[in-house]
C-alpha cells in the first residue's frame, strides 16, 4: 500500500494530476503487481503548502490506511511535516517533487526521484558563461525555492569567473513586471538569471520581458526549467522562444524509455498538453518503491526497503540516474534545453546540451 | 390623475408569526380626509404599510380606484397612483435633497420639483445636501414633497406633522387641505395631534389592537368622550 | 529624471488596468451592495469566452471582447435573480459566504470545462507590438487599456451620477422598500445594473489578461487585489476607485522598482495609511 | 486575562447552558476518539481550527469587526510556540501554549490598533493588509521562521512528563479538548458578562455605546487582545501537534476559510462556531477523500445552499427550528 | 454657580453658520426649552456640546471644568447625557437590556468579564424601577426591534435617566410619542431629580409649556430669544419664526 500526499485540487491541481498520471503510467508499463504483492495508491489531497494537514493525512495514511509508503509531496513544508513520523511508523518516504536540499536530512527514511533547485540552477551559471557573458543580473521569486535558486546560481557563476551585479527577490504575488524589467535594463547587466515558480506569473514576466524592449536589445534569459513547463508552453508559446533553460527533464526528450513513458502518462493524463516533469519525478519514485516492495518482499521494513535502493541506478525516461547512497537523493543529468517549435508547430523545450551525472550542490553547500 | 377611491376588504397582515392587523375592513370615497387615530402600537402604522405593501398580508383585498391591487408589488401600486409616506421619513441619505426629489418624480420631469421647492422654500436652500445632513424637520418635508410630487390619488401620511415647528405644521395641514379640495387626492392620515386631525378630516377612524374600534365623524368624536378616554386615553380635548 | 518618469509611465498603465478589472466591483459592492467576492470568476469567464472565441471560433479582437461582454453578462442574469437577489441587504459575511460559494463553483466549472492550463487572447497586429517613447518602450496594449479605462471611467460616471437610472440605482440601494413605494421598480433596476458590472468585470477580463493572465484560480488569485482597490477608493465612487488604482499602482510600481523584496511590504503598509488616513476610502459615499 | 481567571467563581443563573454545552463537548470528543480512532491528528487538527474561528467569532460576532486577516494572530500562536521550542529549547507544551497564548493576545494587540481605525469595508480592507504583512515578515524572518520552507525541528517533551506525544495522536488530541473545554467555558462566562452585553452593544450601534459613556475602542480593544489569546492557544495547538508550522497558519488563505467556517456554522454563538468548523472540514476531508478534483465545486455549492436555506448558518438556522418546534408544542 | 456653561460656540457645514455664537448657562434644576424653527441649529447644538461634533469655536464647561477637548464618551461619565432625535437602540437586544447596560456603565461595572447581570440583585431592581416609571415593563423581554416607535421613544428617555445625569439634554423626547404617553414622559421628567439640570428640544407646545422654566428660541444658528414661557408668547419675532397662530391659540392649561 503506498500513500501519496500531492496537491489534487486547487492552484496546483495540474502538479498533482502530473503526479497520478506518472504512477499510472507506471503501473500501466510494470503491472500492479510485486512478485505476490498487489500495489494499491492511495491519495491525498493537501491543496496548498499546509504542513498541518500534510501531516495529519501522513499519519492517517499510516494509523488509519496501514500504508507502508508514503510518496508525493508537492511542497518542501509538507514534505518536512510528514519526516518526524517516518520512524517511529516505520514508513519509508518517496519524494516525488518537494525541492529544497535539506529534506532527505530530516529522516534517513526520505528518499528522493525529482530534483533539487541546486542541482537544476547551477550548470546554467555554466551556460551563460560560456555565451560570453560576464554580468548577470538575477532576478527570483521570493521565497525557499526562489532564494535556493539566487544562491546556486550565484556560486556557480562566480565560481565561474562572472560576476552577478544585482539581485532582486520580487514577491510571489508579483503581476506586473515592467519595473522589474526596467531595473534589468538600467542595471547594465548582460543577462538575466530568473527563477519563476511555474504557472501564470511566468506569461506575464515573459511578456514583459519582450515588450520593454530586453529581448531586442539583446539581454537574454538563463533560468532553470521551472519557467518553461511544458504545461505553460502552449500559452507561451512565440513569447518565450529561444529562452534557455537547464532542468533534469524536458518532455521532448528522445529516448525510447521516454517515448514508452509519454505515451503511457498522456493516456493516463488525458490531455498530453498537461503532462510536465512531477510526472516523471512520480514515475521514478515508483520504480523506487517497486525495487524497495521487491527487496522486503511485501513486508513493511522501512530501513531494509531503504538500504535496498541505496545506490540504485536506472535508465529512466530522463536519461540514466541513480540513488545517491549518502543523500538518497537522485543523481542525474541535467539538460540544457531552448523552447523552439517543435515538428508539429506546438512549442517544446529541445534538449541541447547534457551535464551529466549531476549531484545535489545544495547539499555540499550547506555543509 | 383624478382622485380614487381606496376600498379595504378583511384584509390581515404581520410580522412573522405575529399578526398585527386583524381582518380590517373600510372604504374611503374618492377625494375624502380620513383621519386615522390609536394609541401607540396600535397598528396604524402596519396598516398603511400593508397597503402600500412593504408588510405581509396574509389575507384580504385592498382596491384602489377599484382594482384590486394586493398582489402587485409595491412599486406597481405606486405607479397607479398610491403615495406613501412613512413614519419614519425614510429619506435616502446618500441622495441629494434634489435627488430624493427626483425619484418621487415617477416620470414626470426634472422642473416639477419646482412645486416641491414652493411648498418647502428651507428644502431649495438645502438642495444639495446629502439627505443625511439634514435635520430632523427637513427631513420630514423631504419625504412628503417627494411622495407628492408623484401625484398620488391617494395619499397615506403617516404622522406627518412630527417634528415640524407650528407654524410649519399650520401651512403643511393647509397645503394638504388644497391638495384634497382640488379633487385630485384621497388622503388617509394617522397624526398624534388629535386637535390638527379632527379640524382636518371628513371621517375619523380609531384604531385598536390591530382592529377598527370606532368610525364617525370628528364632531361625534369630540362628544362623546367615552370613546375618547377608553380609545385614545386623551384627558379630554382643548 | 528618466527613471522616475519610467516609474509613472509603468504606475499609469498598471493603474489603469486595474481600473478597468475591478471598475465593475465598485458598481456591485459601492452602489448595490454586495461584497461581491465573485467579481473575479465574472471577470474570468469573460476571458474564457473572448479566448475561446479567437482562438477556437477565429472571431477577432473587437467582436471577441463585445462576445465576452454580452454573454458574461447574459450568464449574470440567471445567477442574479437566483443568487444574488437573495443576499441584497443581507449581513457582508452572508454575503461573502454566498459569493465564495459562486467562486468556488465557478472554478470548478471552468477548471472541468477548459483545463487547468493558461489561457491566451492573441492580440490584434495593432496592439500586439511596442511603441518607442524615445527613453523606452511601452507595449501597444497598455495605451489601449489607459484610454479603455478613461471611457469606462467617464461612460459610468455619467450613467450613475447623471441619469434618471443611476439616481434610481442609487435610492434603490439606500433604502429598497421606500423606493418602491415611490414606483421605482427595484428589481429591474437591480438586474440591470447586476448586468453591467458583470458586463465590466468581463471586460476587464479581457483587456487585463495580458497582465493578469486567465486560468481557473484566477478568480481567487486576484480577489484581494480587485477589493483592495475599490475599498481604498471608497466603494461605489467612479473618481475614486480611479484614483485609488493609479495610486495603488503607482505604490506597487515604484515599490517594485526601489525595493522589489519589500515590495509586498510597502504596498499592504501603504494600505494601512490610506485607509488610516481616509477610514471612509479616498472617496467613499457618505454611509 | 486577569479577570478571566477570575471566573472560576460559579456563575450563579443558568450555568445549566454551560453545562449542556460541556456534556456535548465531551460527549462529541469520545464519539470522536471512538468513531475515528485512526483519525485523531485530523480531529486535532479541527480543535485548533476551532479555536481560531471561536476566536474569529468573539470579534465579528460579538463585536462587530468583519476580519479576513486573523490568521496573523492564530500563526502568531504557533510561530511563538514553534520557535521557543525550536530555537530556545523550551519543549515543556504547557508552557509553550501559555507562550502562544500570549503571543497571539499581542498579536491581537496590534492587528487590533490597526484594524479598529477604520469601519466596514475599509476595515476588512485593513485586516487583509495585517495578514498579509504578518506573513511577509515571517517570511522575511526565515532565520527564525524557516521561511517559506516551514519551522521544522520542533520538538515537544510529554505532557505533564507522563504523556508521549504518540504516532496515532492521542495525547494531542485529549490535550486539545481539555484547551477547547477549557477555552469554551471561560468564553461562556465571558459572553454572558457585562462585558459580553456591552460588546453585542458595539456591534449593533456604536454610537450608542459611546453616548452611554463607555469606549467603544477599548472594548473592541479588548476583545481583539483576548480573541488573541484563544487563536494563539489554537496556533500552538497546532504547532504541538503537527511540529511544523508553515506560512500557511498566516495566511489570507486561512483567514478566509475561517470565517467561512463561523458563517456557515453562525455568527455571534460559541456553538455556531464549534458547528461551523466541525461541519466544514469533515465535509472538506470526506468531499476531497472522495474526489479531489472536485471537491471544490461541491464545496461551493454547499456555501450557496447553506446561503438560501439557512442564511443564520447550521447553528442559527437549527436554533430557530428547535425554537420554533418548542413554540408551536404549546 | 451654573453647573454647565456654553460660551461663543460655534459651528459651519460648508459656509452655512449653523451655530453662530451661540452662549448658553444652565444652573442645578433648571427646566430649559430649546425651540426654534426646522434646521435652526438645535440639534447640531446638542451634537456640539456633548461631543458628537466638533465645534469650530468656543468652549464648553460643565461644574466648572472645561470639556471642549473631552470625547463624547467621556462627557458622559462627568454627567452629560442626551437622548437621540432619532432612536438609536440596540435592534437585537431587549429593553431590559438596554437599562441593564446603562446601569452598569454608570457604576464602571460593564466591562466585568465575568457575572451575569441579571444576576445583580440591585441592578435588576433598578432595571425593572425605570422601566415600571415609563410603562415599558410588559416589553421587557421583547428585542427592541419588535416593539412600536413610541415605546422605543420611552426607552430612549429610561436609557438617559439610568445614566444618572448632572445635565439631560433631551432632543425631541416626545416626538413620535401620542399625546396619550406623552404624559408618561412628563411623569418621568417629574421624577428627576430636583438638582438635575434639563435641556429639552421639543415641536408640542403644549409639553414645552407645561415643562419649561425658561425658553431659548434658536433660528437660523443665534439665539434669538431667551426668557420666561409667558413672555415668549408675546414675542412678535419668534412668533412669526416659529409658533405661528398657536401663540393665540394654544393652551396652556
Ligand atoms: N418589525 C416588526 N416585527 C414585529 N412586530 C412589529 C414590528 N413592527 C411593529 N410591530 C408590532 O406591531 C404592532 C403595531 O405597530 P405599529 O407600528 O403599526 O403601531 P402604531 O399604531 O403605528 O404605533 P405608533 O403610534 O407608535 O406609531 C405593535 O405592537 C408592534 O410591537
Ligand atoms: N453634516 C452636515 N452638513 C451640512 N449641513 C448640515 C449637516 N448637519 C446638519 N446640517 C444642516 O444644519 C442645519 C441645522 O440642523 P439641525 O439638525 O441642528 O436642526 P434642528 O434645529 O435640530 O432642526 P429640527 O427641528 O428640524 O430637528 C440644517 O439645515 C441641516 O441641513
Ligand atoms: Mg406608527
Ligand atoms: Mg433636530
Amino acid at each position: 500500500k503506498v500513500g501519496v500526499v500531492g496537491p489534487f485540487s486547487g492552484p496546483f491541481a495540474l502538479q498533482g494530476k502530473n503526479f497520478k498520471a506518472g504512477i499510472d503510467a507506471y503501473m500501466a508499463v510494470n503491472g500492479a503487481k510485486v512478485g505476490d504483492n498487489d500495489v494499491e495508491i492511495i491519495y491525498r489531497d493537501v491543496p496548498q503548502a499546509d504542513p498541518a494537514q500534510s501531516k495529519a493525512l501522513a499519519q492517517e495514511l499510516i494509523v488509519k490506511e496501514g500504508v507502508q509508503y508514503l510518496a508525493g509531496f508537492y511542497f518542501t513544508p509538507d514534505a518536512m511535516a510528514a519526516t518526524p513520523i517516518l520512524q517511529q511508523g516505520n514508513v519509508p518516504m518517496v519524494v516525488m517533487n518537494a525541492a529544497t536540499s535539506a529534506i532527505v536530512t530530516k529522516s534517513p527514511y526520505v528518499v528522493r526521484t525529482s530534483f533539487t533547485t541546486w542541482q537544476t540552477s547551477t550548470p546554467i551559471a555554466q551556460v551563460a558563461k560560456d555565451a560570453g557573458v560576464d554580468k548577470v543580473i538575477t532576478v527570483v521569486s521570493d521565497y525557499g525555492p526562489g532564494v535556493d535558486a539566487e544562491n546556486a546560481f550565484k556560486a556557480g557563476f562566480e565560481k565561474a569567473g562572472g560576476k552577478v551585479v544585482e539581485a532582486i527577490r520580487m514577491p510571489l504575488s508579483t503581476n506586473d513586471f515592467s519595473p522589474i524589467m526596467q531595473r534589468i535594463k538600467d542595471s547594465g547587466a548582460g543577462a538575466v538569471f530568473a527563477f519563476l515558480p511555474s504557472g501564470p506569473t511566468t506569461l506575464g514576466f515573459v511578456k514583459a520581458y519582450n515588450q520593454n524592449g530586453l529581448k531586442t536589445a539583446g539581454i537574454k534569459i538563463f533560468s532553470p526549467g521551472d519557467l518553461t513547463q511544458e504545461s505553460d508552453l502552449p500559452a507561451l508559446g512565440e513569447a518565450a522562444a529561444g529562452v534557455q533553460t537547464t532542468f533534469h527533464y524536458a518532455v521532448s526528450h528522445d529516448s525510447p524509455e521516454n517515448k514508452a513513458f509519454v505515451e503511457a502518462a498522456s493516456k493516463a493524463i488525458g490531455n498530453p498538453a498537461e503532462l510536465s516533469f512531477p510526472a516523471v519525478g512520480a514515475y521514478d519514485g515508483m520504480h523506487v518503491i517497486y525495487k524497495m516492495i521487491e527487496a522486503t518482499g511485501g513486508k513493511q521494513d522501512a530501513k531494509k526497503a531503504v538500504d535496498a535502493v541505496k545506490g540504485l541506478s536506472w535508465t529512466s525516461p530522463r536519461g540514466p540516474v541513480s540513488i545517491d547512497a549518502e543523500s538518497r537523493h537522485i543523481t542525474q543529468n541535467i539538460y540544457l534545453r531552448e523552447v523552439t517549435k517543435g515538428p508539429d508547430g506546438a512549442y517544446i523545450n529541445k534538449e541541447i546540451k547534457t551535464f551529466e551525472r549531476q549531484g545535489d550542490p545544495g547539499l555540499a553547500a550547506a555543509k | 390623475m383624478p382622485a380614487a377611491s381606496l376600498e379595504v376588504i378583511n384584509l390581515s397582515a404581520g410580522y412573522g408569526p405575529t399578526r398585527v392587523i386583524e381582518d380590517v375592513s373600510f372604504s374611503v370615497p374618492a377625494g375624502e380626509r380620513l383621519a386615522v387615530l390609536g394609541r401607540n402600537g396600535m397598528g396604524k402604522t402596519s396598516l398603511f404599510a400593508t397597503i402600500a405593501g412593504q408588510t405581509r398580508r396574509y389575507a384580504g383585498e385592498i382596491r384602489l380606484g377599484g382594482q384590486d391591487i394586493a398582489s402587485q408589488p409595491s412599486a406597481a401600486r405606486a405607479l397607479s397612483g398610491l403615495g406613501y409616506v412613512p413614519q419614519t421619513r425614510d429619506v435616502f441619505p446618500s441622495l441629494t435633497v434634489e435627488e430624493n426629489l427626483f425619484v418621487g418624480l415617477k416620470a414626470r420631469p426634472k422642473s416639477a420639483v419646482e412645486e416641491a421647492y414652493t411648498m418647502f422654500p428651507r428644502l431649495k436652500e438645502r438642495r444639495t445636501n446629502l439627505g443625511s445632513q439634514l435635520s430632523g424637520g427637513e427631513q420630514q418635508m423631504l419625504s412628503t414633497a417627494r411622495t407628492i410630487l408623484g401625484q398620488p390619488s391617494v395619499l397615506l401620511l403617516d404622522e406627518p406633522l412630527e417634528g415640524l415647528a407650528p407654524v410649519i405644521c399650520e401651512e403643511l395641514m393647509a397645503a394638504f387641505s388644497l391638495l384634497a379640495q382640488s379633487g385630485e387626492t384621497t388622503i388617509l392620515l394617522v397624526e398624534q395631534r388629535i386637535q390638527s386631525a379632527l379640524e382636518f378630516a371628513d371621517r375619523v377612524m380609531i384604531m385598536e389592537r390591530g382592529r377598527i374600534a370606532w368610525t364617525g365623524t370628528p364632531q361625534a368624536l369630540s362628544g362623546d368622550h367615552d370613546v375618547i378616554d377608553r380609545l385614545l386615553g386623551v384627558g379630554g380635548l382643548h | 529624471m528618466q527613471t522616475v518618469l519610467s516609474i509613472a509611465i509603468d504606475a499609469l498603465a498598471y493603474g489603469m488596468v486595474l481600473f478597468v478589472i475591478s471598475i465593475g466591483l465598485s458598481v456591485t459592492m459601492g452602489l448595490m451592495r454586495v461584497v461581491n467576492l465573485a467579481h473575479g470568476a465574472f471577470a474570468m469567464i469573460g476571458g474564457y469566452l473572448a479566448s475561446y472565441a479567437t482562438r477556437d471560433l477565429g472571431f477577432g479582437y473587437a467582436p471577441a471582447i463585445l462576445i465576452a461582454v454580452i454573454a458574461t453578462a447574459i450568464i449574470a442574469v440567471p445567477i442574479e435573480r437566483l443568487l444574488y437577489r437573495r443576499i441584497y441587504g443581507a449581513p457582508e459575511l452572508t454575503q461573502v459566504l454566498m459569493t465564495i460559494g459562486i467562486t468556488f463553483c465557478v472554478i470548478g466549472l471552468a477548471n472541468y470545462a477548459f483545463g487547468p492550463t493558461l489561457k491566451t487572447i492573441p492580440l490584434p497586429e495593432t496592439l500586439s507590438g511596442s511603441i518607442d517613447l524615445g527613453f523606452r518602450a511601452i507595449a501597444t496594449h497598455r495605451i489601449f487599456a489607459i484610454v479603455c479605462g478613461l471611457v469606462v471611467a467617464g461612460g459610468l460616471w455619467f450613467l450613475i451620477e447623471r441619469t434618471a437610472f443611476g439616481i434610481r440605482l442609487r435610492a434603490a440601494v439606500d433604502n429598497a422598500p421606500m423606493a418602491a413605494a415611490l414606483g421605482v421598480r427595484t428589481q429591474l433596476v437591480y438586474a440591470v445594473s447586476f448586468a453591467v458590472a458583470v458586463g465590466l468585470a468581463a471586460f476587464g477580463g479581457v483587456v487585463g489578461a495580458e497582465l493578469l493572465p486567465v486560468e481557473p484560480y484566477y478568480a481567487l488569485r486576484y480577489m484581494v487585489t480587485f477589493l483592495v482597490a475599490v475599498s481604498i477608493g471608497g466603494a461605489g465612487s467612479i473618481p475614486g476607485a480611479l484614483i485609488a488604482c493609479l495610486l495603488l499602482g503607482a505604490i506597487d510600481t515604484t515599490g517594485r522598482y526601489l525595493a522589489p523584496e519589500y515590495g509586498e511590504f510597502f504596498f499592504y503598509l501603504a494600505v494601512i495609511v490610506i485607509v488610516t488616513l481616509f477610514p471612509r476610502g479616498l472617496a467613499g459615499r457618505f454611509k | 486575562m486577569a479577570a478571566l481567571m477570575d471566573s472560576t467563581l460559579p456563575t450563579r443563573r443558568r450555568p445549566l447552558g454551560t453545562l449542556i454545552g460541556i456534556a456535548v463537548i465531551v460527549a462529541a470528543s469520545v464519539i470522536g476518539y471512538f468513531l475515528f480512532p485512526n483519525n485523531l491528528a485530523l480531529l486535532t487538527r479541527i480543535i485548533a481550527t476551532m479555536l481560531l474561528v471561536l476566536s474569529i467569532d468573539l470579534v465579528t460576532g460579538y463585536c462587530g469587526v468583519a476580519t479576513l486577516g486573523h490568521a496573523a494572530l492564530f500563526g502568531a500562536g504557533a510561530y511563538g510556540a514553534g520557535i521557543v521550542s525550536a530555537h530556545f529549547g523550551i519543549t515543556e507544551p504547557l508552557t509553550m501554549t501559555l507562550i502562544g497564548a500570549a503571543a497571539g493576545a499581542l498579536a491581537g494587540l496590534v492587528s487590533g490598533l490597526v484594524i479598529l481605525r477604520a469601519h466596514g469595508l475599509p476595515q476588512l480592507v485593513l485586516s487583509i493588509a495585517v495578514v498579509h504583512l504578518f506573513h511577509e515578515v515571517a517570511n522575511k524572518a526565515s532565520g527564525w521562521t524557516g521561511g517559506s520552507d516551514g519551522l521544522s525541528g520542533i520538538t515537544t517533551d510529554a505532557l505533564l512528563g507522563l504523556f508521549e506525544f504518540d504516532l496515532w495522536g492521542r495525547t494531542a488530541y485529549v490535550y486539545g479538548i481539555i484547551l477547547l473545554l477549557i477555552v469554551f467555558v471561560l468564553l461562556r462566562v465571558l459572553v454572558q458578562s457585562p462585558f459580553g452585553m456591552l460588546a453585542r452593544g458595539v456591534r449593533e450601534d456604536p454610537v450608542r455605546v459611546a453616548a452611554m459613556g463607555a469606549s467603544v475602542h477599548s472594548v473592541m480593544l479588548r476583545m481583539y487582545v483576548i480573541s488573541g489569546a484563544v487563536a494563539g492557544i489554537g496556533g500552538a495547538l497546532n504547532a504541538i501537534s503537527t511540529q511544523v508550522v508553515g506560512l500557511d497558519s498566516l495566511s489570507f488563505t486561512m483567514s478566509a476559510e475561517a470565517l467561512v467556517m463561523l458563517v456557515l456554522g453562525g455568527t455571534g454563538s460559541l456553538y455556531g462556531a464549534m458547528v461551523g468548523t466541525v461541519s466544514f472540514m469533515w465535509f472538506e476531508d470526506v468531499v476531497s477523500a472522495a474526489n479531489p478534483f472536485h471537491w471544490l465545486t461541491i464545496v461551493g455549492a454547499l456555501l450557496i445552499v447553506v446561503v438560501l436555506f439557512a442564511p443564520k448558518g447550521l447553528y442559527g438556522a437549527a436554533a430557530a427550528f428547535l425554537s420554533r418546534r418548542r413554540g408551536g408544542g404549546k | 454657580m451654573s453647573l454647565f456653561e456654553v460660551k461663543n460656540l460655534r459651528k459651519n457645514f460648508g459656509g452655512l453658520a449653523v451655530t453662530d455664537n451661540v452662549s448658553l448657562s444652565l444652573a442645578p434644576g433648571d427646566r430649559l426649552a430649546l425651540i426654534g424653527p426646522n434646521g435652526a441649529g438645535k440639534t447640531t447644538f446638542v451634537n456640539l456640546v456633548t461631543g458628537h461634533i466638533k465645534p469650530d469655536g468656543g468652549s464648553i464647561a460643565l461644574a466648572g471644568e472645561d470639556v471642549t477637548g473631552l470625547k463624547a464618551r467621556q462627557r458622559v461619565s462627568r454627567g452629560l447625557v442626551r437622548s437621540f432625535q432619532v432612536t438609536r437602540l440596540f435592534a437585537d437586544m431587549t429593553p431590559q437590556e438596554h437599562v441593564a447596560l446603562a446601569i452598569l456603565q454608570r457604576d464602571g461595572k460593564s466591562t466585568r468579564m465575568f457575572g451575569r447581570h441579571d444576576a445583580m440583585r440591585p441592578v435588576v431592581e433598578e432595571v425593572g424601577e425605570i422601566l415600571n416609571l415609563l410603562g415599558l415593563n410588559e416589553l421587557a423581554h421583547l428585542k427592541v426591534r419588535e416593539i412600536a416607535y413610541g415605546q422605543q421613544r420611552l426607552l430612549e428617555i429610561a436609557l438617559a435617566m439610568a445614566l444618572r445625569p448632572k445635565v439631560l439634554l433631551l432632543d425631541e423626547p416626545a416626538a413620535g410619542v401620542p399625546q396619550a404617553e406623552t404624559a408618561r414622559i412628563e411623569r418621568a421628567l417629574d421624577m428627576l431629580p430636583p438638582d438635575l439640570a434639563v435641556l429639552m428640544i421639543e415641536h408640542d407646545m403644549d409639553l414645552v409649556f407645561r415643562f419649561a422654566k425658561r425658553v431659548m428660541v434658536l433660528a437660523a444658528g443665534t439665539v434669538i430669544f431667551d426668557g420666561s414661557p409667558q413672555d415668549v408668547k408675546q414675542d412678535v419675532a419668534v412668533r412669526e419664526a416659529y409658533l405661528g397662530s398657536y401663540a393665540n391659540a394654544g393652551s396652556v392649561a
